[in-house]
């Protein structure tokens, strides 16, 4: 039996989110928003960019709306043209993608309008798009979510999203994790890791890897190994989580795409985990100068330091 | 002093990323002072502990190092202002994910040593080297090494369903 | 393709004792690349030099490896014998196998086998070596001074002095800082103006010295040996050229009453003044906030009487631009206070002491102010309540200093001492008076300071109670002093007539925001930090920055004068050459790569990053990237550690390099 | 329309000794609009003795307070500085320091809110009804009365817990008496201990340290002391005849809670206020002053 | 008659044992203590002490709490927070206090102190049977069980006629409930899982 979750309000997000768009697009405070429409398959969603202010109707939310659209905004990508102010449709997953890329330097926030979604949560997998949003189909980010409300946007529809209490499925599975011994963790992980076949779907779809040309890919020196040999894939997904350690907020977008299922997300919450217990940072929640990484104090633990 | 020596059955690899100021100094000072310890350390040379990216940990590893010490100043000793506060911060943060993903940390070992406490490189290289050993080969990285096949299991229905189409 | 040359010391018996020194060369020279190894007994001897230098020319070699001593001992050696053989020094290498082998085993078989590894290590970065060229960097010979106290008065005159032109800003209108407002100076009790006011003459009068009073540093660019200050002279509205300094104005400015703070508020002024008459430069500025003319457009006395018509109301603040090649910061202290602070600060107030309202309470620097013959009661010691002279009057000392509630832990260094010399000056202007000084303990080491102390209780009695106070009351015209001796174990309750506070010593407001324009350090109190507590303790870790006085951390006279001098010492050292040489161990950004997310800048302890544009041929922006300015660069490699896409490389030591060896095992 | 509403807290010694300050208090409040309702069945805070004695147990009966104030709906409002003092004592401990709190939670065998708001009354009447406000509903400002404002010890210490006030120079009782047209004295013992602890167990002490205060507060010209606890009332009016044998004094200073003085310029009558309860007799001063 | 030991410093000697027990309970640190005596000169009570506050921490921080205890400053403290509110080094001295009288009360029983030790027993005694106070009761049951009987006499027919001391009370409904608290704390404490 499974319960469903209730989002009703997204048909009046929907609205409002139409309603906004298209009034900063015909004022032309923005020169183009990024949002999601409907796709050709039914209940499905993309991403689209319009900018006309008729266009505008095409947007849509429905909890088959995954996609983090951070990632159109970043440099390497130049999806999106440079110039004039644009307008992003943004759930609080993206939102903290958005405000780690702007302590990066890599956005600014007067050069964005966010419109920002009262969301419930979306679908895990959007095999089938208009497969119902349930205690089960739901995706496991939206099940520890924090932010289903995004704060400092410029605009957000007035709609309040349900929000049912959850198994929190990535902490349970971090938790188990840790208490294995070391030589079963091993064990999980070369399992995983041994399936990847280095796409680098993770890498495309992630806001953070912004990199023009990835450490991974260089050959003088060869840092990690390119091959998806089960040593190069240990390798890629080791120093790829310690990249992210600090910025990444878990929009889980990385194992979304995944299409081996490696559970990528898991390594990013535990570091996530691990430097709020030891920096007491949390990524995305504001606008940090700095990065735990990139700071520190004289006061740290040094325990493990002999 | 002398140390009876002993035979054993396996010499671990250990792999030391030193900063040149205190720690390199410090074993130079174990060096001038006749110290002895156990002959498994290589010494890698940095400025400082500041330049020495957890990459450079895995790829030690990787080329089949048994154990890493990472070895530096003494927070506010550093030569460079603050590059061991830096550096102390990464590797909190990158052994915590080599833990996790199945590293015994007992392999890397990291120190604060002074150019003034030679005494005490002995003491930490000697310790890990026989800590590690205890602990017999990394075989972990080696037998990765060796694999070259695509291994991972079909273990999600997802991915069985995709098998059985093909 | 690399020729390699690989030479093994003996080192007399010191490697070859533990080290099959033969076999090692024989092992490594059968290594790809290497094309000649050998061995000899003293590489560091002249011979063993030569045999270097004949082998790099005969055959070619490309890099060389020296198997020996640590390279801390010879690396520099060997370098340069390398240099002569016309090979770039940064392509050799040394490989340490004495003190890290031959010294700490001592079987010959491992010991062989590990010498062998490192030498091989060393063979496999040396590949990977690159030339590098030593960077030189020009030096403009002027040098900039940041404040006109005692600190920056000395820096100033050490390096005019000694040849160079000085750039002196001061941000009041006089130089001369606390030190002026001095009464007289332990531990000799010579009078402080008679000894500063004559530097203060040979600042202005000084050739080199260019002086900017009233004018404060706005804006820092550039790294050591060229920086581009500019500073910003704000309007005085009197022109200083015109002015002879008559005084005519400020006897007849009609605002009379405002409160000096030169005399700590107890005196006034006019509003057109100069902060105390020995000010130099002696010419007035008008205190726009009470000048009638400015408040109202009326008055305009000061100019109409002003005879070579100095008085300007148009002035304007003006900007200039400064180029120089060292800077002193000298910008002193400010005085704690014990008033209420706003909520949420991180330091607090003493109410317990009345919040500052008790007007009989007073910090030290009104006690000189009051016992300075040129100050606001010529001398006396007088209540600021009621001008009686005080008969009991109550020291308490660590007031902020060494309270950690009070957002202060450290400990102020000179109330010790001013404290006990206040006593004595209350004595001899006081004669029928007593002293009392509440005090934890006398931090009194010096030349002559413990005797000085002493002689304030020996000689001149006063009565110094262990303990401190817990609350200060005003009951009638006296106040209530709450104390208590730990020594004797009771509580100590005074009526004072007066209650001296010993009140911290605090860096100058707005410390934080000059560091940033400096681009320097500072603690979490805000006093500026020096590159290395004991070894370099006079420079900023930010190259061609010096510091003196107490905006460093709080110290007494002899002590500022001489950190000043030192400061000017370092100055002359530097500008001893007409080009900076360093080794070129600097980080390098490769531009194609860097994605501009200026991991590097947040980290780089120097602040040697900056953001650089790169435009195209029509001036367009293409994009924006990372540069390490290789003048300000310390060499750490913090940042290559850091960048995601190693887009910045430390040369000596890149990643190729690293990779290299860690392969090699 | 009342906007305001709390939880109420009453502590022991307003059903018991310090009746009249309850009753104000109630009334005061009633005339304001501001709505209370007593925490059901609450209990004794443990005051001084039980955190002179067992902090454990001290926390542990605040916490169960806390829990029970959690039933009515609102801010806690408490009238006694001991009990404002402990409660909000209990809630800084167990915030900071988690060994603490894990043994509360055992001896409640109850997780532990800490979340609410306590609020003393000085607190509601100057900062959430606010001065202007209560201003407004003077009938009778307390004209020549010269008032010297007694904190105590509790109200305001230490420093970063109550946070009612500033700790060494408080001024929300002088700020709440210029609202209501009173004139208040500066004195010299108004954070001073009036040594309540020791009612029971040691009155020769307690006759010495509030001797002390009376003393000074004559001293400051004072025709009255108020006050905003039991505990201290209890030292200063009830205990002040004897006092006066003992150090052949005379100070015949009423002691007024906070809320009777408010009321009295609201236009309470002394029914309302309890002032018959009160020891030494206001009434000659009231009517001197024309206010009664 | 009062002599004053000599202190034989040793490791055996100081019982520092003693004093992080003070320190856990009290959640404050006498190491941060430097002795400039703030504490004894606001104090009301230090008259009264043998030891003023800044030697009661003093001998904390040699580990002679004998010597504190054996006295009656800590007995004294009248909990008015003036020292740890004036404190330069945020040393939280009232709950120290409170801590040394818990340990005390734990170590040696009644002392010769127990006038205090007693009414704040009877207090406690009187929250776990009525929930609240009765200071009518309270007062009573301290002057018989002190042997003082005609102490503050002359208070009590002056307050019952202005209403102050009631004779009867409400049963409180929580009753149960606050005994439990006394009974868990008192497990927790057999159990050694709280001071």
């Amino acid at each position: 039996m499974t319960h469903a979750i209730d989002t009703s309000i997204y048909s009046a997000v929907t609205d409002a989110i139409r309603g906004e768009a298209q009034r900063i697009l015909s004022e032309g405070q923005v020169s183009a928003v990024v949002g999601y429409a409907a796709a050709r398959r039914k209940g499905s969603a993309q991403p689209i960019v319009i900018n006309q202010a008729d266009d505008a109707a095409k947007l849509i939310f429905t909890p088959a709306c995954v996609n983090n659209l951070a990632v159109y905004l970043t440099k390497a990508k130049k999806e999106i043209p440079k110039t004039g102010k644009i307008g992003i449709v943004v759930k609080g997953c993206d939102l903290k993608a958005l405000v780690g890329l702007m302590g990066e330097s890599q956005l600014k926030r007067e050069n964005l309008y966010l419109i920002g979604i009262p969301c419930a949560g979306v679908l895990a997998s959007t095999i089938q798009p208009d497969k119902e949003l349930t205690h089960d189909s739901i995706a496991s980010k939206c099940r520890e979510c924090d932010v289903h409300l995004p704060t400092g946007c410029d605009f957000l529809p007035s709609q309040q999203p349900g929000t049912p209490e959850l198994e929190k499925r990535y902490a349970a599975e971090i938790a188990r994790l840790e208490t294995m011994t070391p030589a079963e963790r091993w064990k999980y992980w070369k399992e995983q890791f041994s399936k990847c076949i280095k796409c680098y779907a993770c890498r495309q779809v992630c806001p953070f890897c912004f990199c023009e040309q990835c450490l991974c890919d260089r050959n003088k020196p060869q840092m990690v190994e390119t091959t998806p040999r089960p040593a190069g894939n240990f390798a890629w997904h080791v120093v790829r989580a310690m990249h992210l350690a600090g910025r990444c907020a878990g929009c889980a977008e990385c194992e979304r795409v995944c299409p081996m299922d490696i559970p990528l997300n898991l390594l990013n919450r535990k570091m996530a985990k691990e430097l709020k217990e030891l920096f007491e940072h949390e990524a995305g929640l504001e606008v940090n100068e700095k990065g735990p990484l990139a700071s520190f104090s004289e006061k740290d633990d040094q325990s493990f330091i002999k | 002093m002398h140390v009876e020596k002993q035979k054993h059955d396996f010499e671990p690899k250990i792999i030391a990323f030193v900063c040149t100021w205190c720690t390199y100094a410090g074993a130079d000072l174990a060096g001038t002072s006749r110290m002895q310890y156990p002959a498994n350390v290589r010494v890698l040379k940095f400025p400082c502990t500041g330049r020495i990216d957890p990459v450079f940990i895995l790829k030690a590893f990787q080329q089949g190092a048994d154990g890493v010490l990472v070895s530096g100043c003494h927070p506010g000793d550093c030569h460079y202002i603050a590059g061991n506060f830096h550096a102390r911060r990464r590797f909190a943060a990158f052994r915590k994910l080599l833990e996790f993903v199945g590293v015994d940390l007992n392999r890397l070992q990291f120190s604060w040593v002074s150019a003034a406490e030679g005494g005490k490189w002995v003491e930490v290289v000697t310790e890990l080297t026989e800590r590690v050993r205890d602990m017999g080969p990394m075989q972990e990285f080696k037998e990765l090494a060796m694999e070259e096949q695509w291994s991972g299991a079909i273990n999600t229905p997802e991915l069985q369903e995709a098998y059985n189409q093909i | 393709m690399s020729r390699i040359g690989v030479f093994v010391c003996h080192c007399g018996e010191n490697i070859s004792r533990t080290v099959d020194v033969e076999r090692v060369a024989a092992e490594v020279g059968t290594m790809p690349g290497v094309a000649f190894a050998t061995d000899y007994k003293y590489m560091c001897s002249d011979p063993g030099q030569g045999l270097l230098k004949k082998a790099i020319q005969e055959q070619k070699l490309s890099h060389i490896v020296v198997a020996a001593c640590s390279p801390r001992m010879h690396e520099k050696t060997f370098r340069k014998a390398a240099e002569s053989a016309g090979l770039n020094p940064f392509l050799c290498e040394i490989a340490n196998i004495r003190e890290h082998c031959s010294w700490v085993h001592e079987n010959r078989e491992e010991a062989t086998a590990k010498a062998v590894e490192i030498v091989g290590m060393m063979v496999e970065r040396v590949k990977k070596n690159r030339v590098l060229p030593t960077i030189t960097v020009p030096v403009t010979k002027r040098s900039l001074v940041i404040g006109g106290g005692i600190a920056g008065i000395q820096a100033a005159l050490d390096i005019a002095d000694a040849g160079h032109d000085v750039v002196l800003v001061e941000r009041e209108p006089s130089i001369g800082g606390h030190m002026a407002q001095l009464s007289e100076t332990f531990p000799t009790l010579d009078c402080s103006q008679c000894i500063m006011t004559p530097k203060m003459v040979d600042v202005v009068n000084h050739p080199k010295i260019k002086l900017y009073t009233y004018a404060e540093v706005e804006h820092v660019e550039g790294y050591i040996g060229n920086f581009q200050i500019t500073i910003r002279k704000k309007a005085r509205s009197v022109d200083e050229d015109k002015c002879t300094g008559c005084g005519l104005c400020m006897e007849k400015c009609p605002v009379r009453k405002i409160p000096n703070q030169f005399d700590c508020n107890l005196g006034l002024r006019p509003a057109i003044y100069v902060p105390f008459p020995q000010a130099v430069p002696n010419t007035p500025v008008i205190d726009r906030e009470h000048c009638i003319k400015f408040k109202t457009g009326k008055c305009g006395l000061c100019q109409k009487i002003c005879g070579p018509g100095a008085v300007d109301y148009e002035q304007e603040d003006t900007l200039i631009i400064e180029p120089v090649g060292a800077i002193v910061v000298a910008t002193g202290f400010d005085l704690y206070s014990i008033t209420e602070k706003p909520k949420g600060s991180s330091i607090k107030g003493y109410g317990e002491f009345g919040h500052g309202k008790i007007p009989d309470v007073i910090d030290g620097m009104t006690f000189e102010r009051l016992a300075s013959a040129s100050g606001p009661t010529g001398g006396k010691i007088l209540r600021p309540s009621d001008g009686q002279e005080p008969k009991q009057i109550v020291f308490i000392q660590c007031v902020g200093s060494r309270a950690r509630e009070k957002g202060i832990s450290y400990c102020s260094k000179i109330c010790c001492m001013y404290t006990a010399k206040h006593t004595m000056l209350y004595k001899h202007k006081v004669h029928d008076g007593q002293a009392y000084v509440f005090f934890m303990d006398a931090r009194v080491p010096g030349k002559s300071y413990d005797e000085f102390w002493r002689r304030a209780i020996e000689d001149e009695e006063a009565v110094y109670i262990r303990g401190m106070v817990s609350r200060l009351y005003q009951k009638g015209n006296k106040i209530v002093v709450m104390g208590s001796d730990i020594s004797v174990g009771v509580q100590v309750e005074i009526e004072a007539d007066m209650v001296v506070l010993a009140t911290a010593v605090q860096p100058r407001t707005g410390a934080d925001s000059l560091a940033q324009k400096l681009g320097i350090s500072y603690d979490h109190y805000h006093f500026y930090s020096e590159a290395h507590a004991k070894l370099r303790p006079v420079e900023c870790a930010t190259a061609g920055i010096y510091l003196a006085g107490t905006c460093q951390g709080p110290k007494d006279i002899p002590d500022t004068v001489s950190q000043a001098s030192a400061a000017a010492a370092k100055v002359m050292t530097l500008f001893a050459k007409d080009k900076l040489e360093r080794e070129p161990i600097v980080a390098k950004v490769k531009e194609a790569g860097c994605v501009a997310c200026f991991y590097c800048k947040k980290v780089c302890p120097y602040g040697a990053v900056e953001e650089k544009e790169i435009r195209d041929r029509q001036g367009n922006l293409i994009k924006v990237v990372a540069y390490v300015n290789p003048g300000v660069c310390g060499g750490c490699g913090t940042c290559q550690a850091t960048c995601p896409s190693k887009s910045v490389e430390l040369d000596g030591y890149t990643d190729e390099q690293i990779v290299a060896m860690i392969e090699a095992l | 329309m009342s906007t305001l509403k709390y939880s109420y807290y009453p502590g022991c010694s307003l059903h018991a000794s310090a009746g009249e300050y309850d009753l104000s208090t109630r009334e005061l409040f009633k005339e304001l609009d501001i709505a209370l309702v007593e925490v059901p069945d609450w209990f004794c805070c443990g005051a001084t003795p039980a955190h002179n004695v067992d902090e454990l147990l001290s926390l542990s009966l605040c916490a169960k307070n806390l829990e029970l104030a959690e039933q009515v709906e609102g801010d806690l409002a408490v009238a006694c500085a001991a009990c404002f003092s402990r409660l909000k004592f209990t809630q800084h401990t167990l915030g900071e320091n988690e060994t603490k709190r894990t043994q509360v939670e055992k001896a409640l065998d109850a997780k532990v809110r800490l979340d609410g708001n306590v609020k003393h009354l000085l607190d509601i009447l100057a900062r959430d009804l606010g001065l202007d406000k209560l201003a407004g509903v003077v009938k009778t400002p307390l004209k020549g009365l010269k008032v010297a404002c007694y904190y105590g010890c509790l109200l305001t210490r230490p420093p970063g817990v109550p946070n009612l006030d500033c700790v060494e120079a408080p001024t929300i009782m002088e700020d709440l008496l210029a609202a209501v047209g009173a004139e208040t004295v500066s004195w010299t013992h108004r954070l001073e201990c009036c040594g309540a602890n020791f009612t029971l167990s040691r009155p020769g002490v307690v006759l010495q340290l509030t001797n002390a205060i009376l003393e000074s507060a004559k001293a400051a010209g004072a025709d009255c002391i108020m006050v905003a606890c039991p505990l201290c009332h209890g030292n200063l009016d009830i205990r002040q005849q004897e006092i006066e044998g003992v150090y052949k004094a005379d100070y015949k200073l009423p002691v007024f809670y906070i809320t009777q003085l408010v009321g009295m310029a609201c236009g309470l009558t002394p029914e309302r206020l309890g002032l018959e309860a009160l020891i030494v007799d206001p009434k000659t001063l009231l009517k001197e002053k024309g206010l009664l | 008659m009062h002599k004053k030991k000599k202190m034989i410093i040793s490791q055996e000697t100081m019982d520092i044992q003693f004093v992080r027990k003070v320190e856990a309970l009290s959640g404050t640190s006498v190491r941060r203590c430097f002795q400039c005596g703030k504490c004894s000169a606001g104090c009301p009570m230090a008259t009264f002490m043998e030891h003023p506050p800044n030697r009661v921490v003093r001998l904390l921080q040699l580990g002679q709490w004998r010597r504190i205890i054996e006295g009656r400053s800590i007995w004294y403290c009248a909990s008015c927070e003036t020292c740890s509110t004036r404190c330069p080094n945020k040393v939280h001295l009232a709950s120290i206090m409170d801590a040394l009288r818990k340990l005390s009360w734990d170590a040696e029983g009644p002392s010769k102190e127990s006038y205090v030790q007693l009414a704040n027993k009877l207090f406690l005694d009187n929250i776990r049977t009525y929930g609240r106070q009765y200071e009518m009761r309270l007062a009573a049951v301290f002057n018989v069980k002190s042997g003082q009987f005609l102490k503050d006499m002359m208070l009590g027919p002056k307050l019952l006629s202005k209403g102050k001391l009631k004779m009867f009370h409400q049963k409180n409904k929580n009753m149960v409930e606050i005994d439990k608290i006394f009974s868990r704390i008192e497990e927790m404490r057999r159990k050694g899982e709280a001071l």
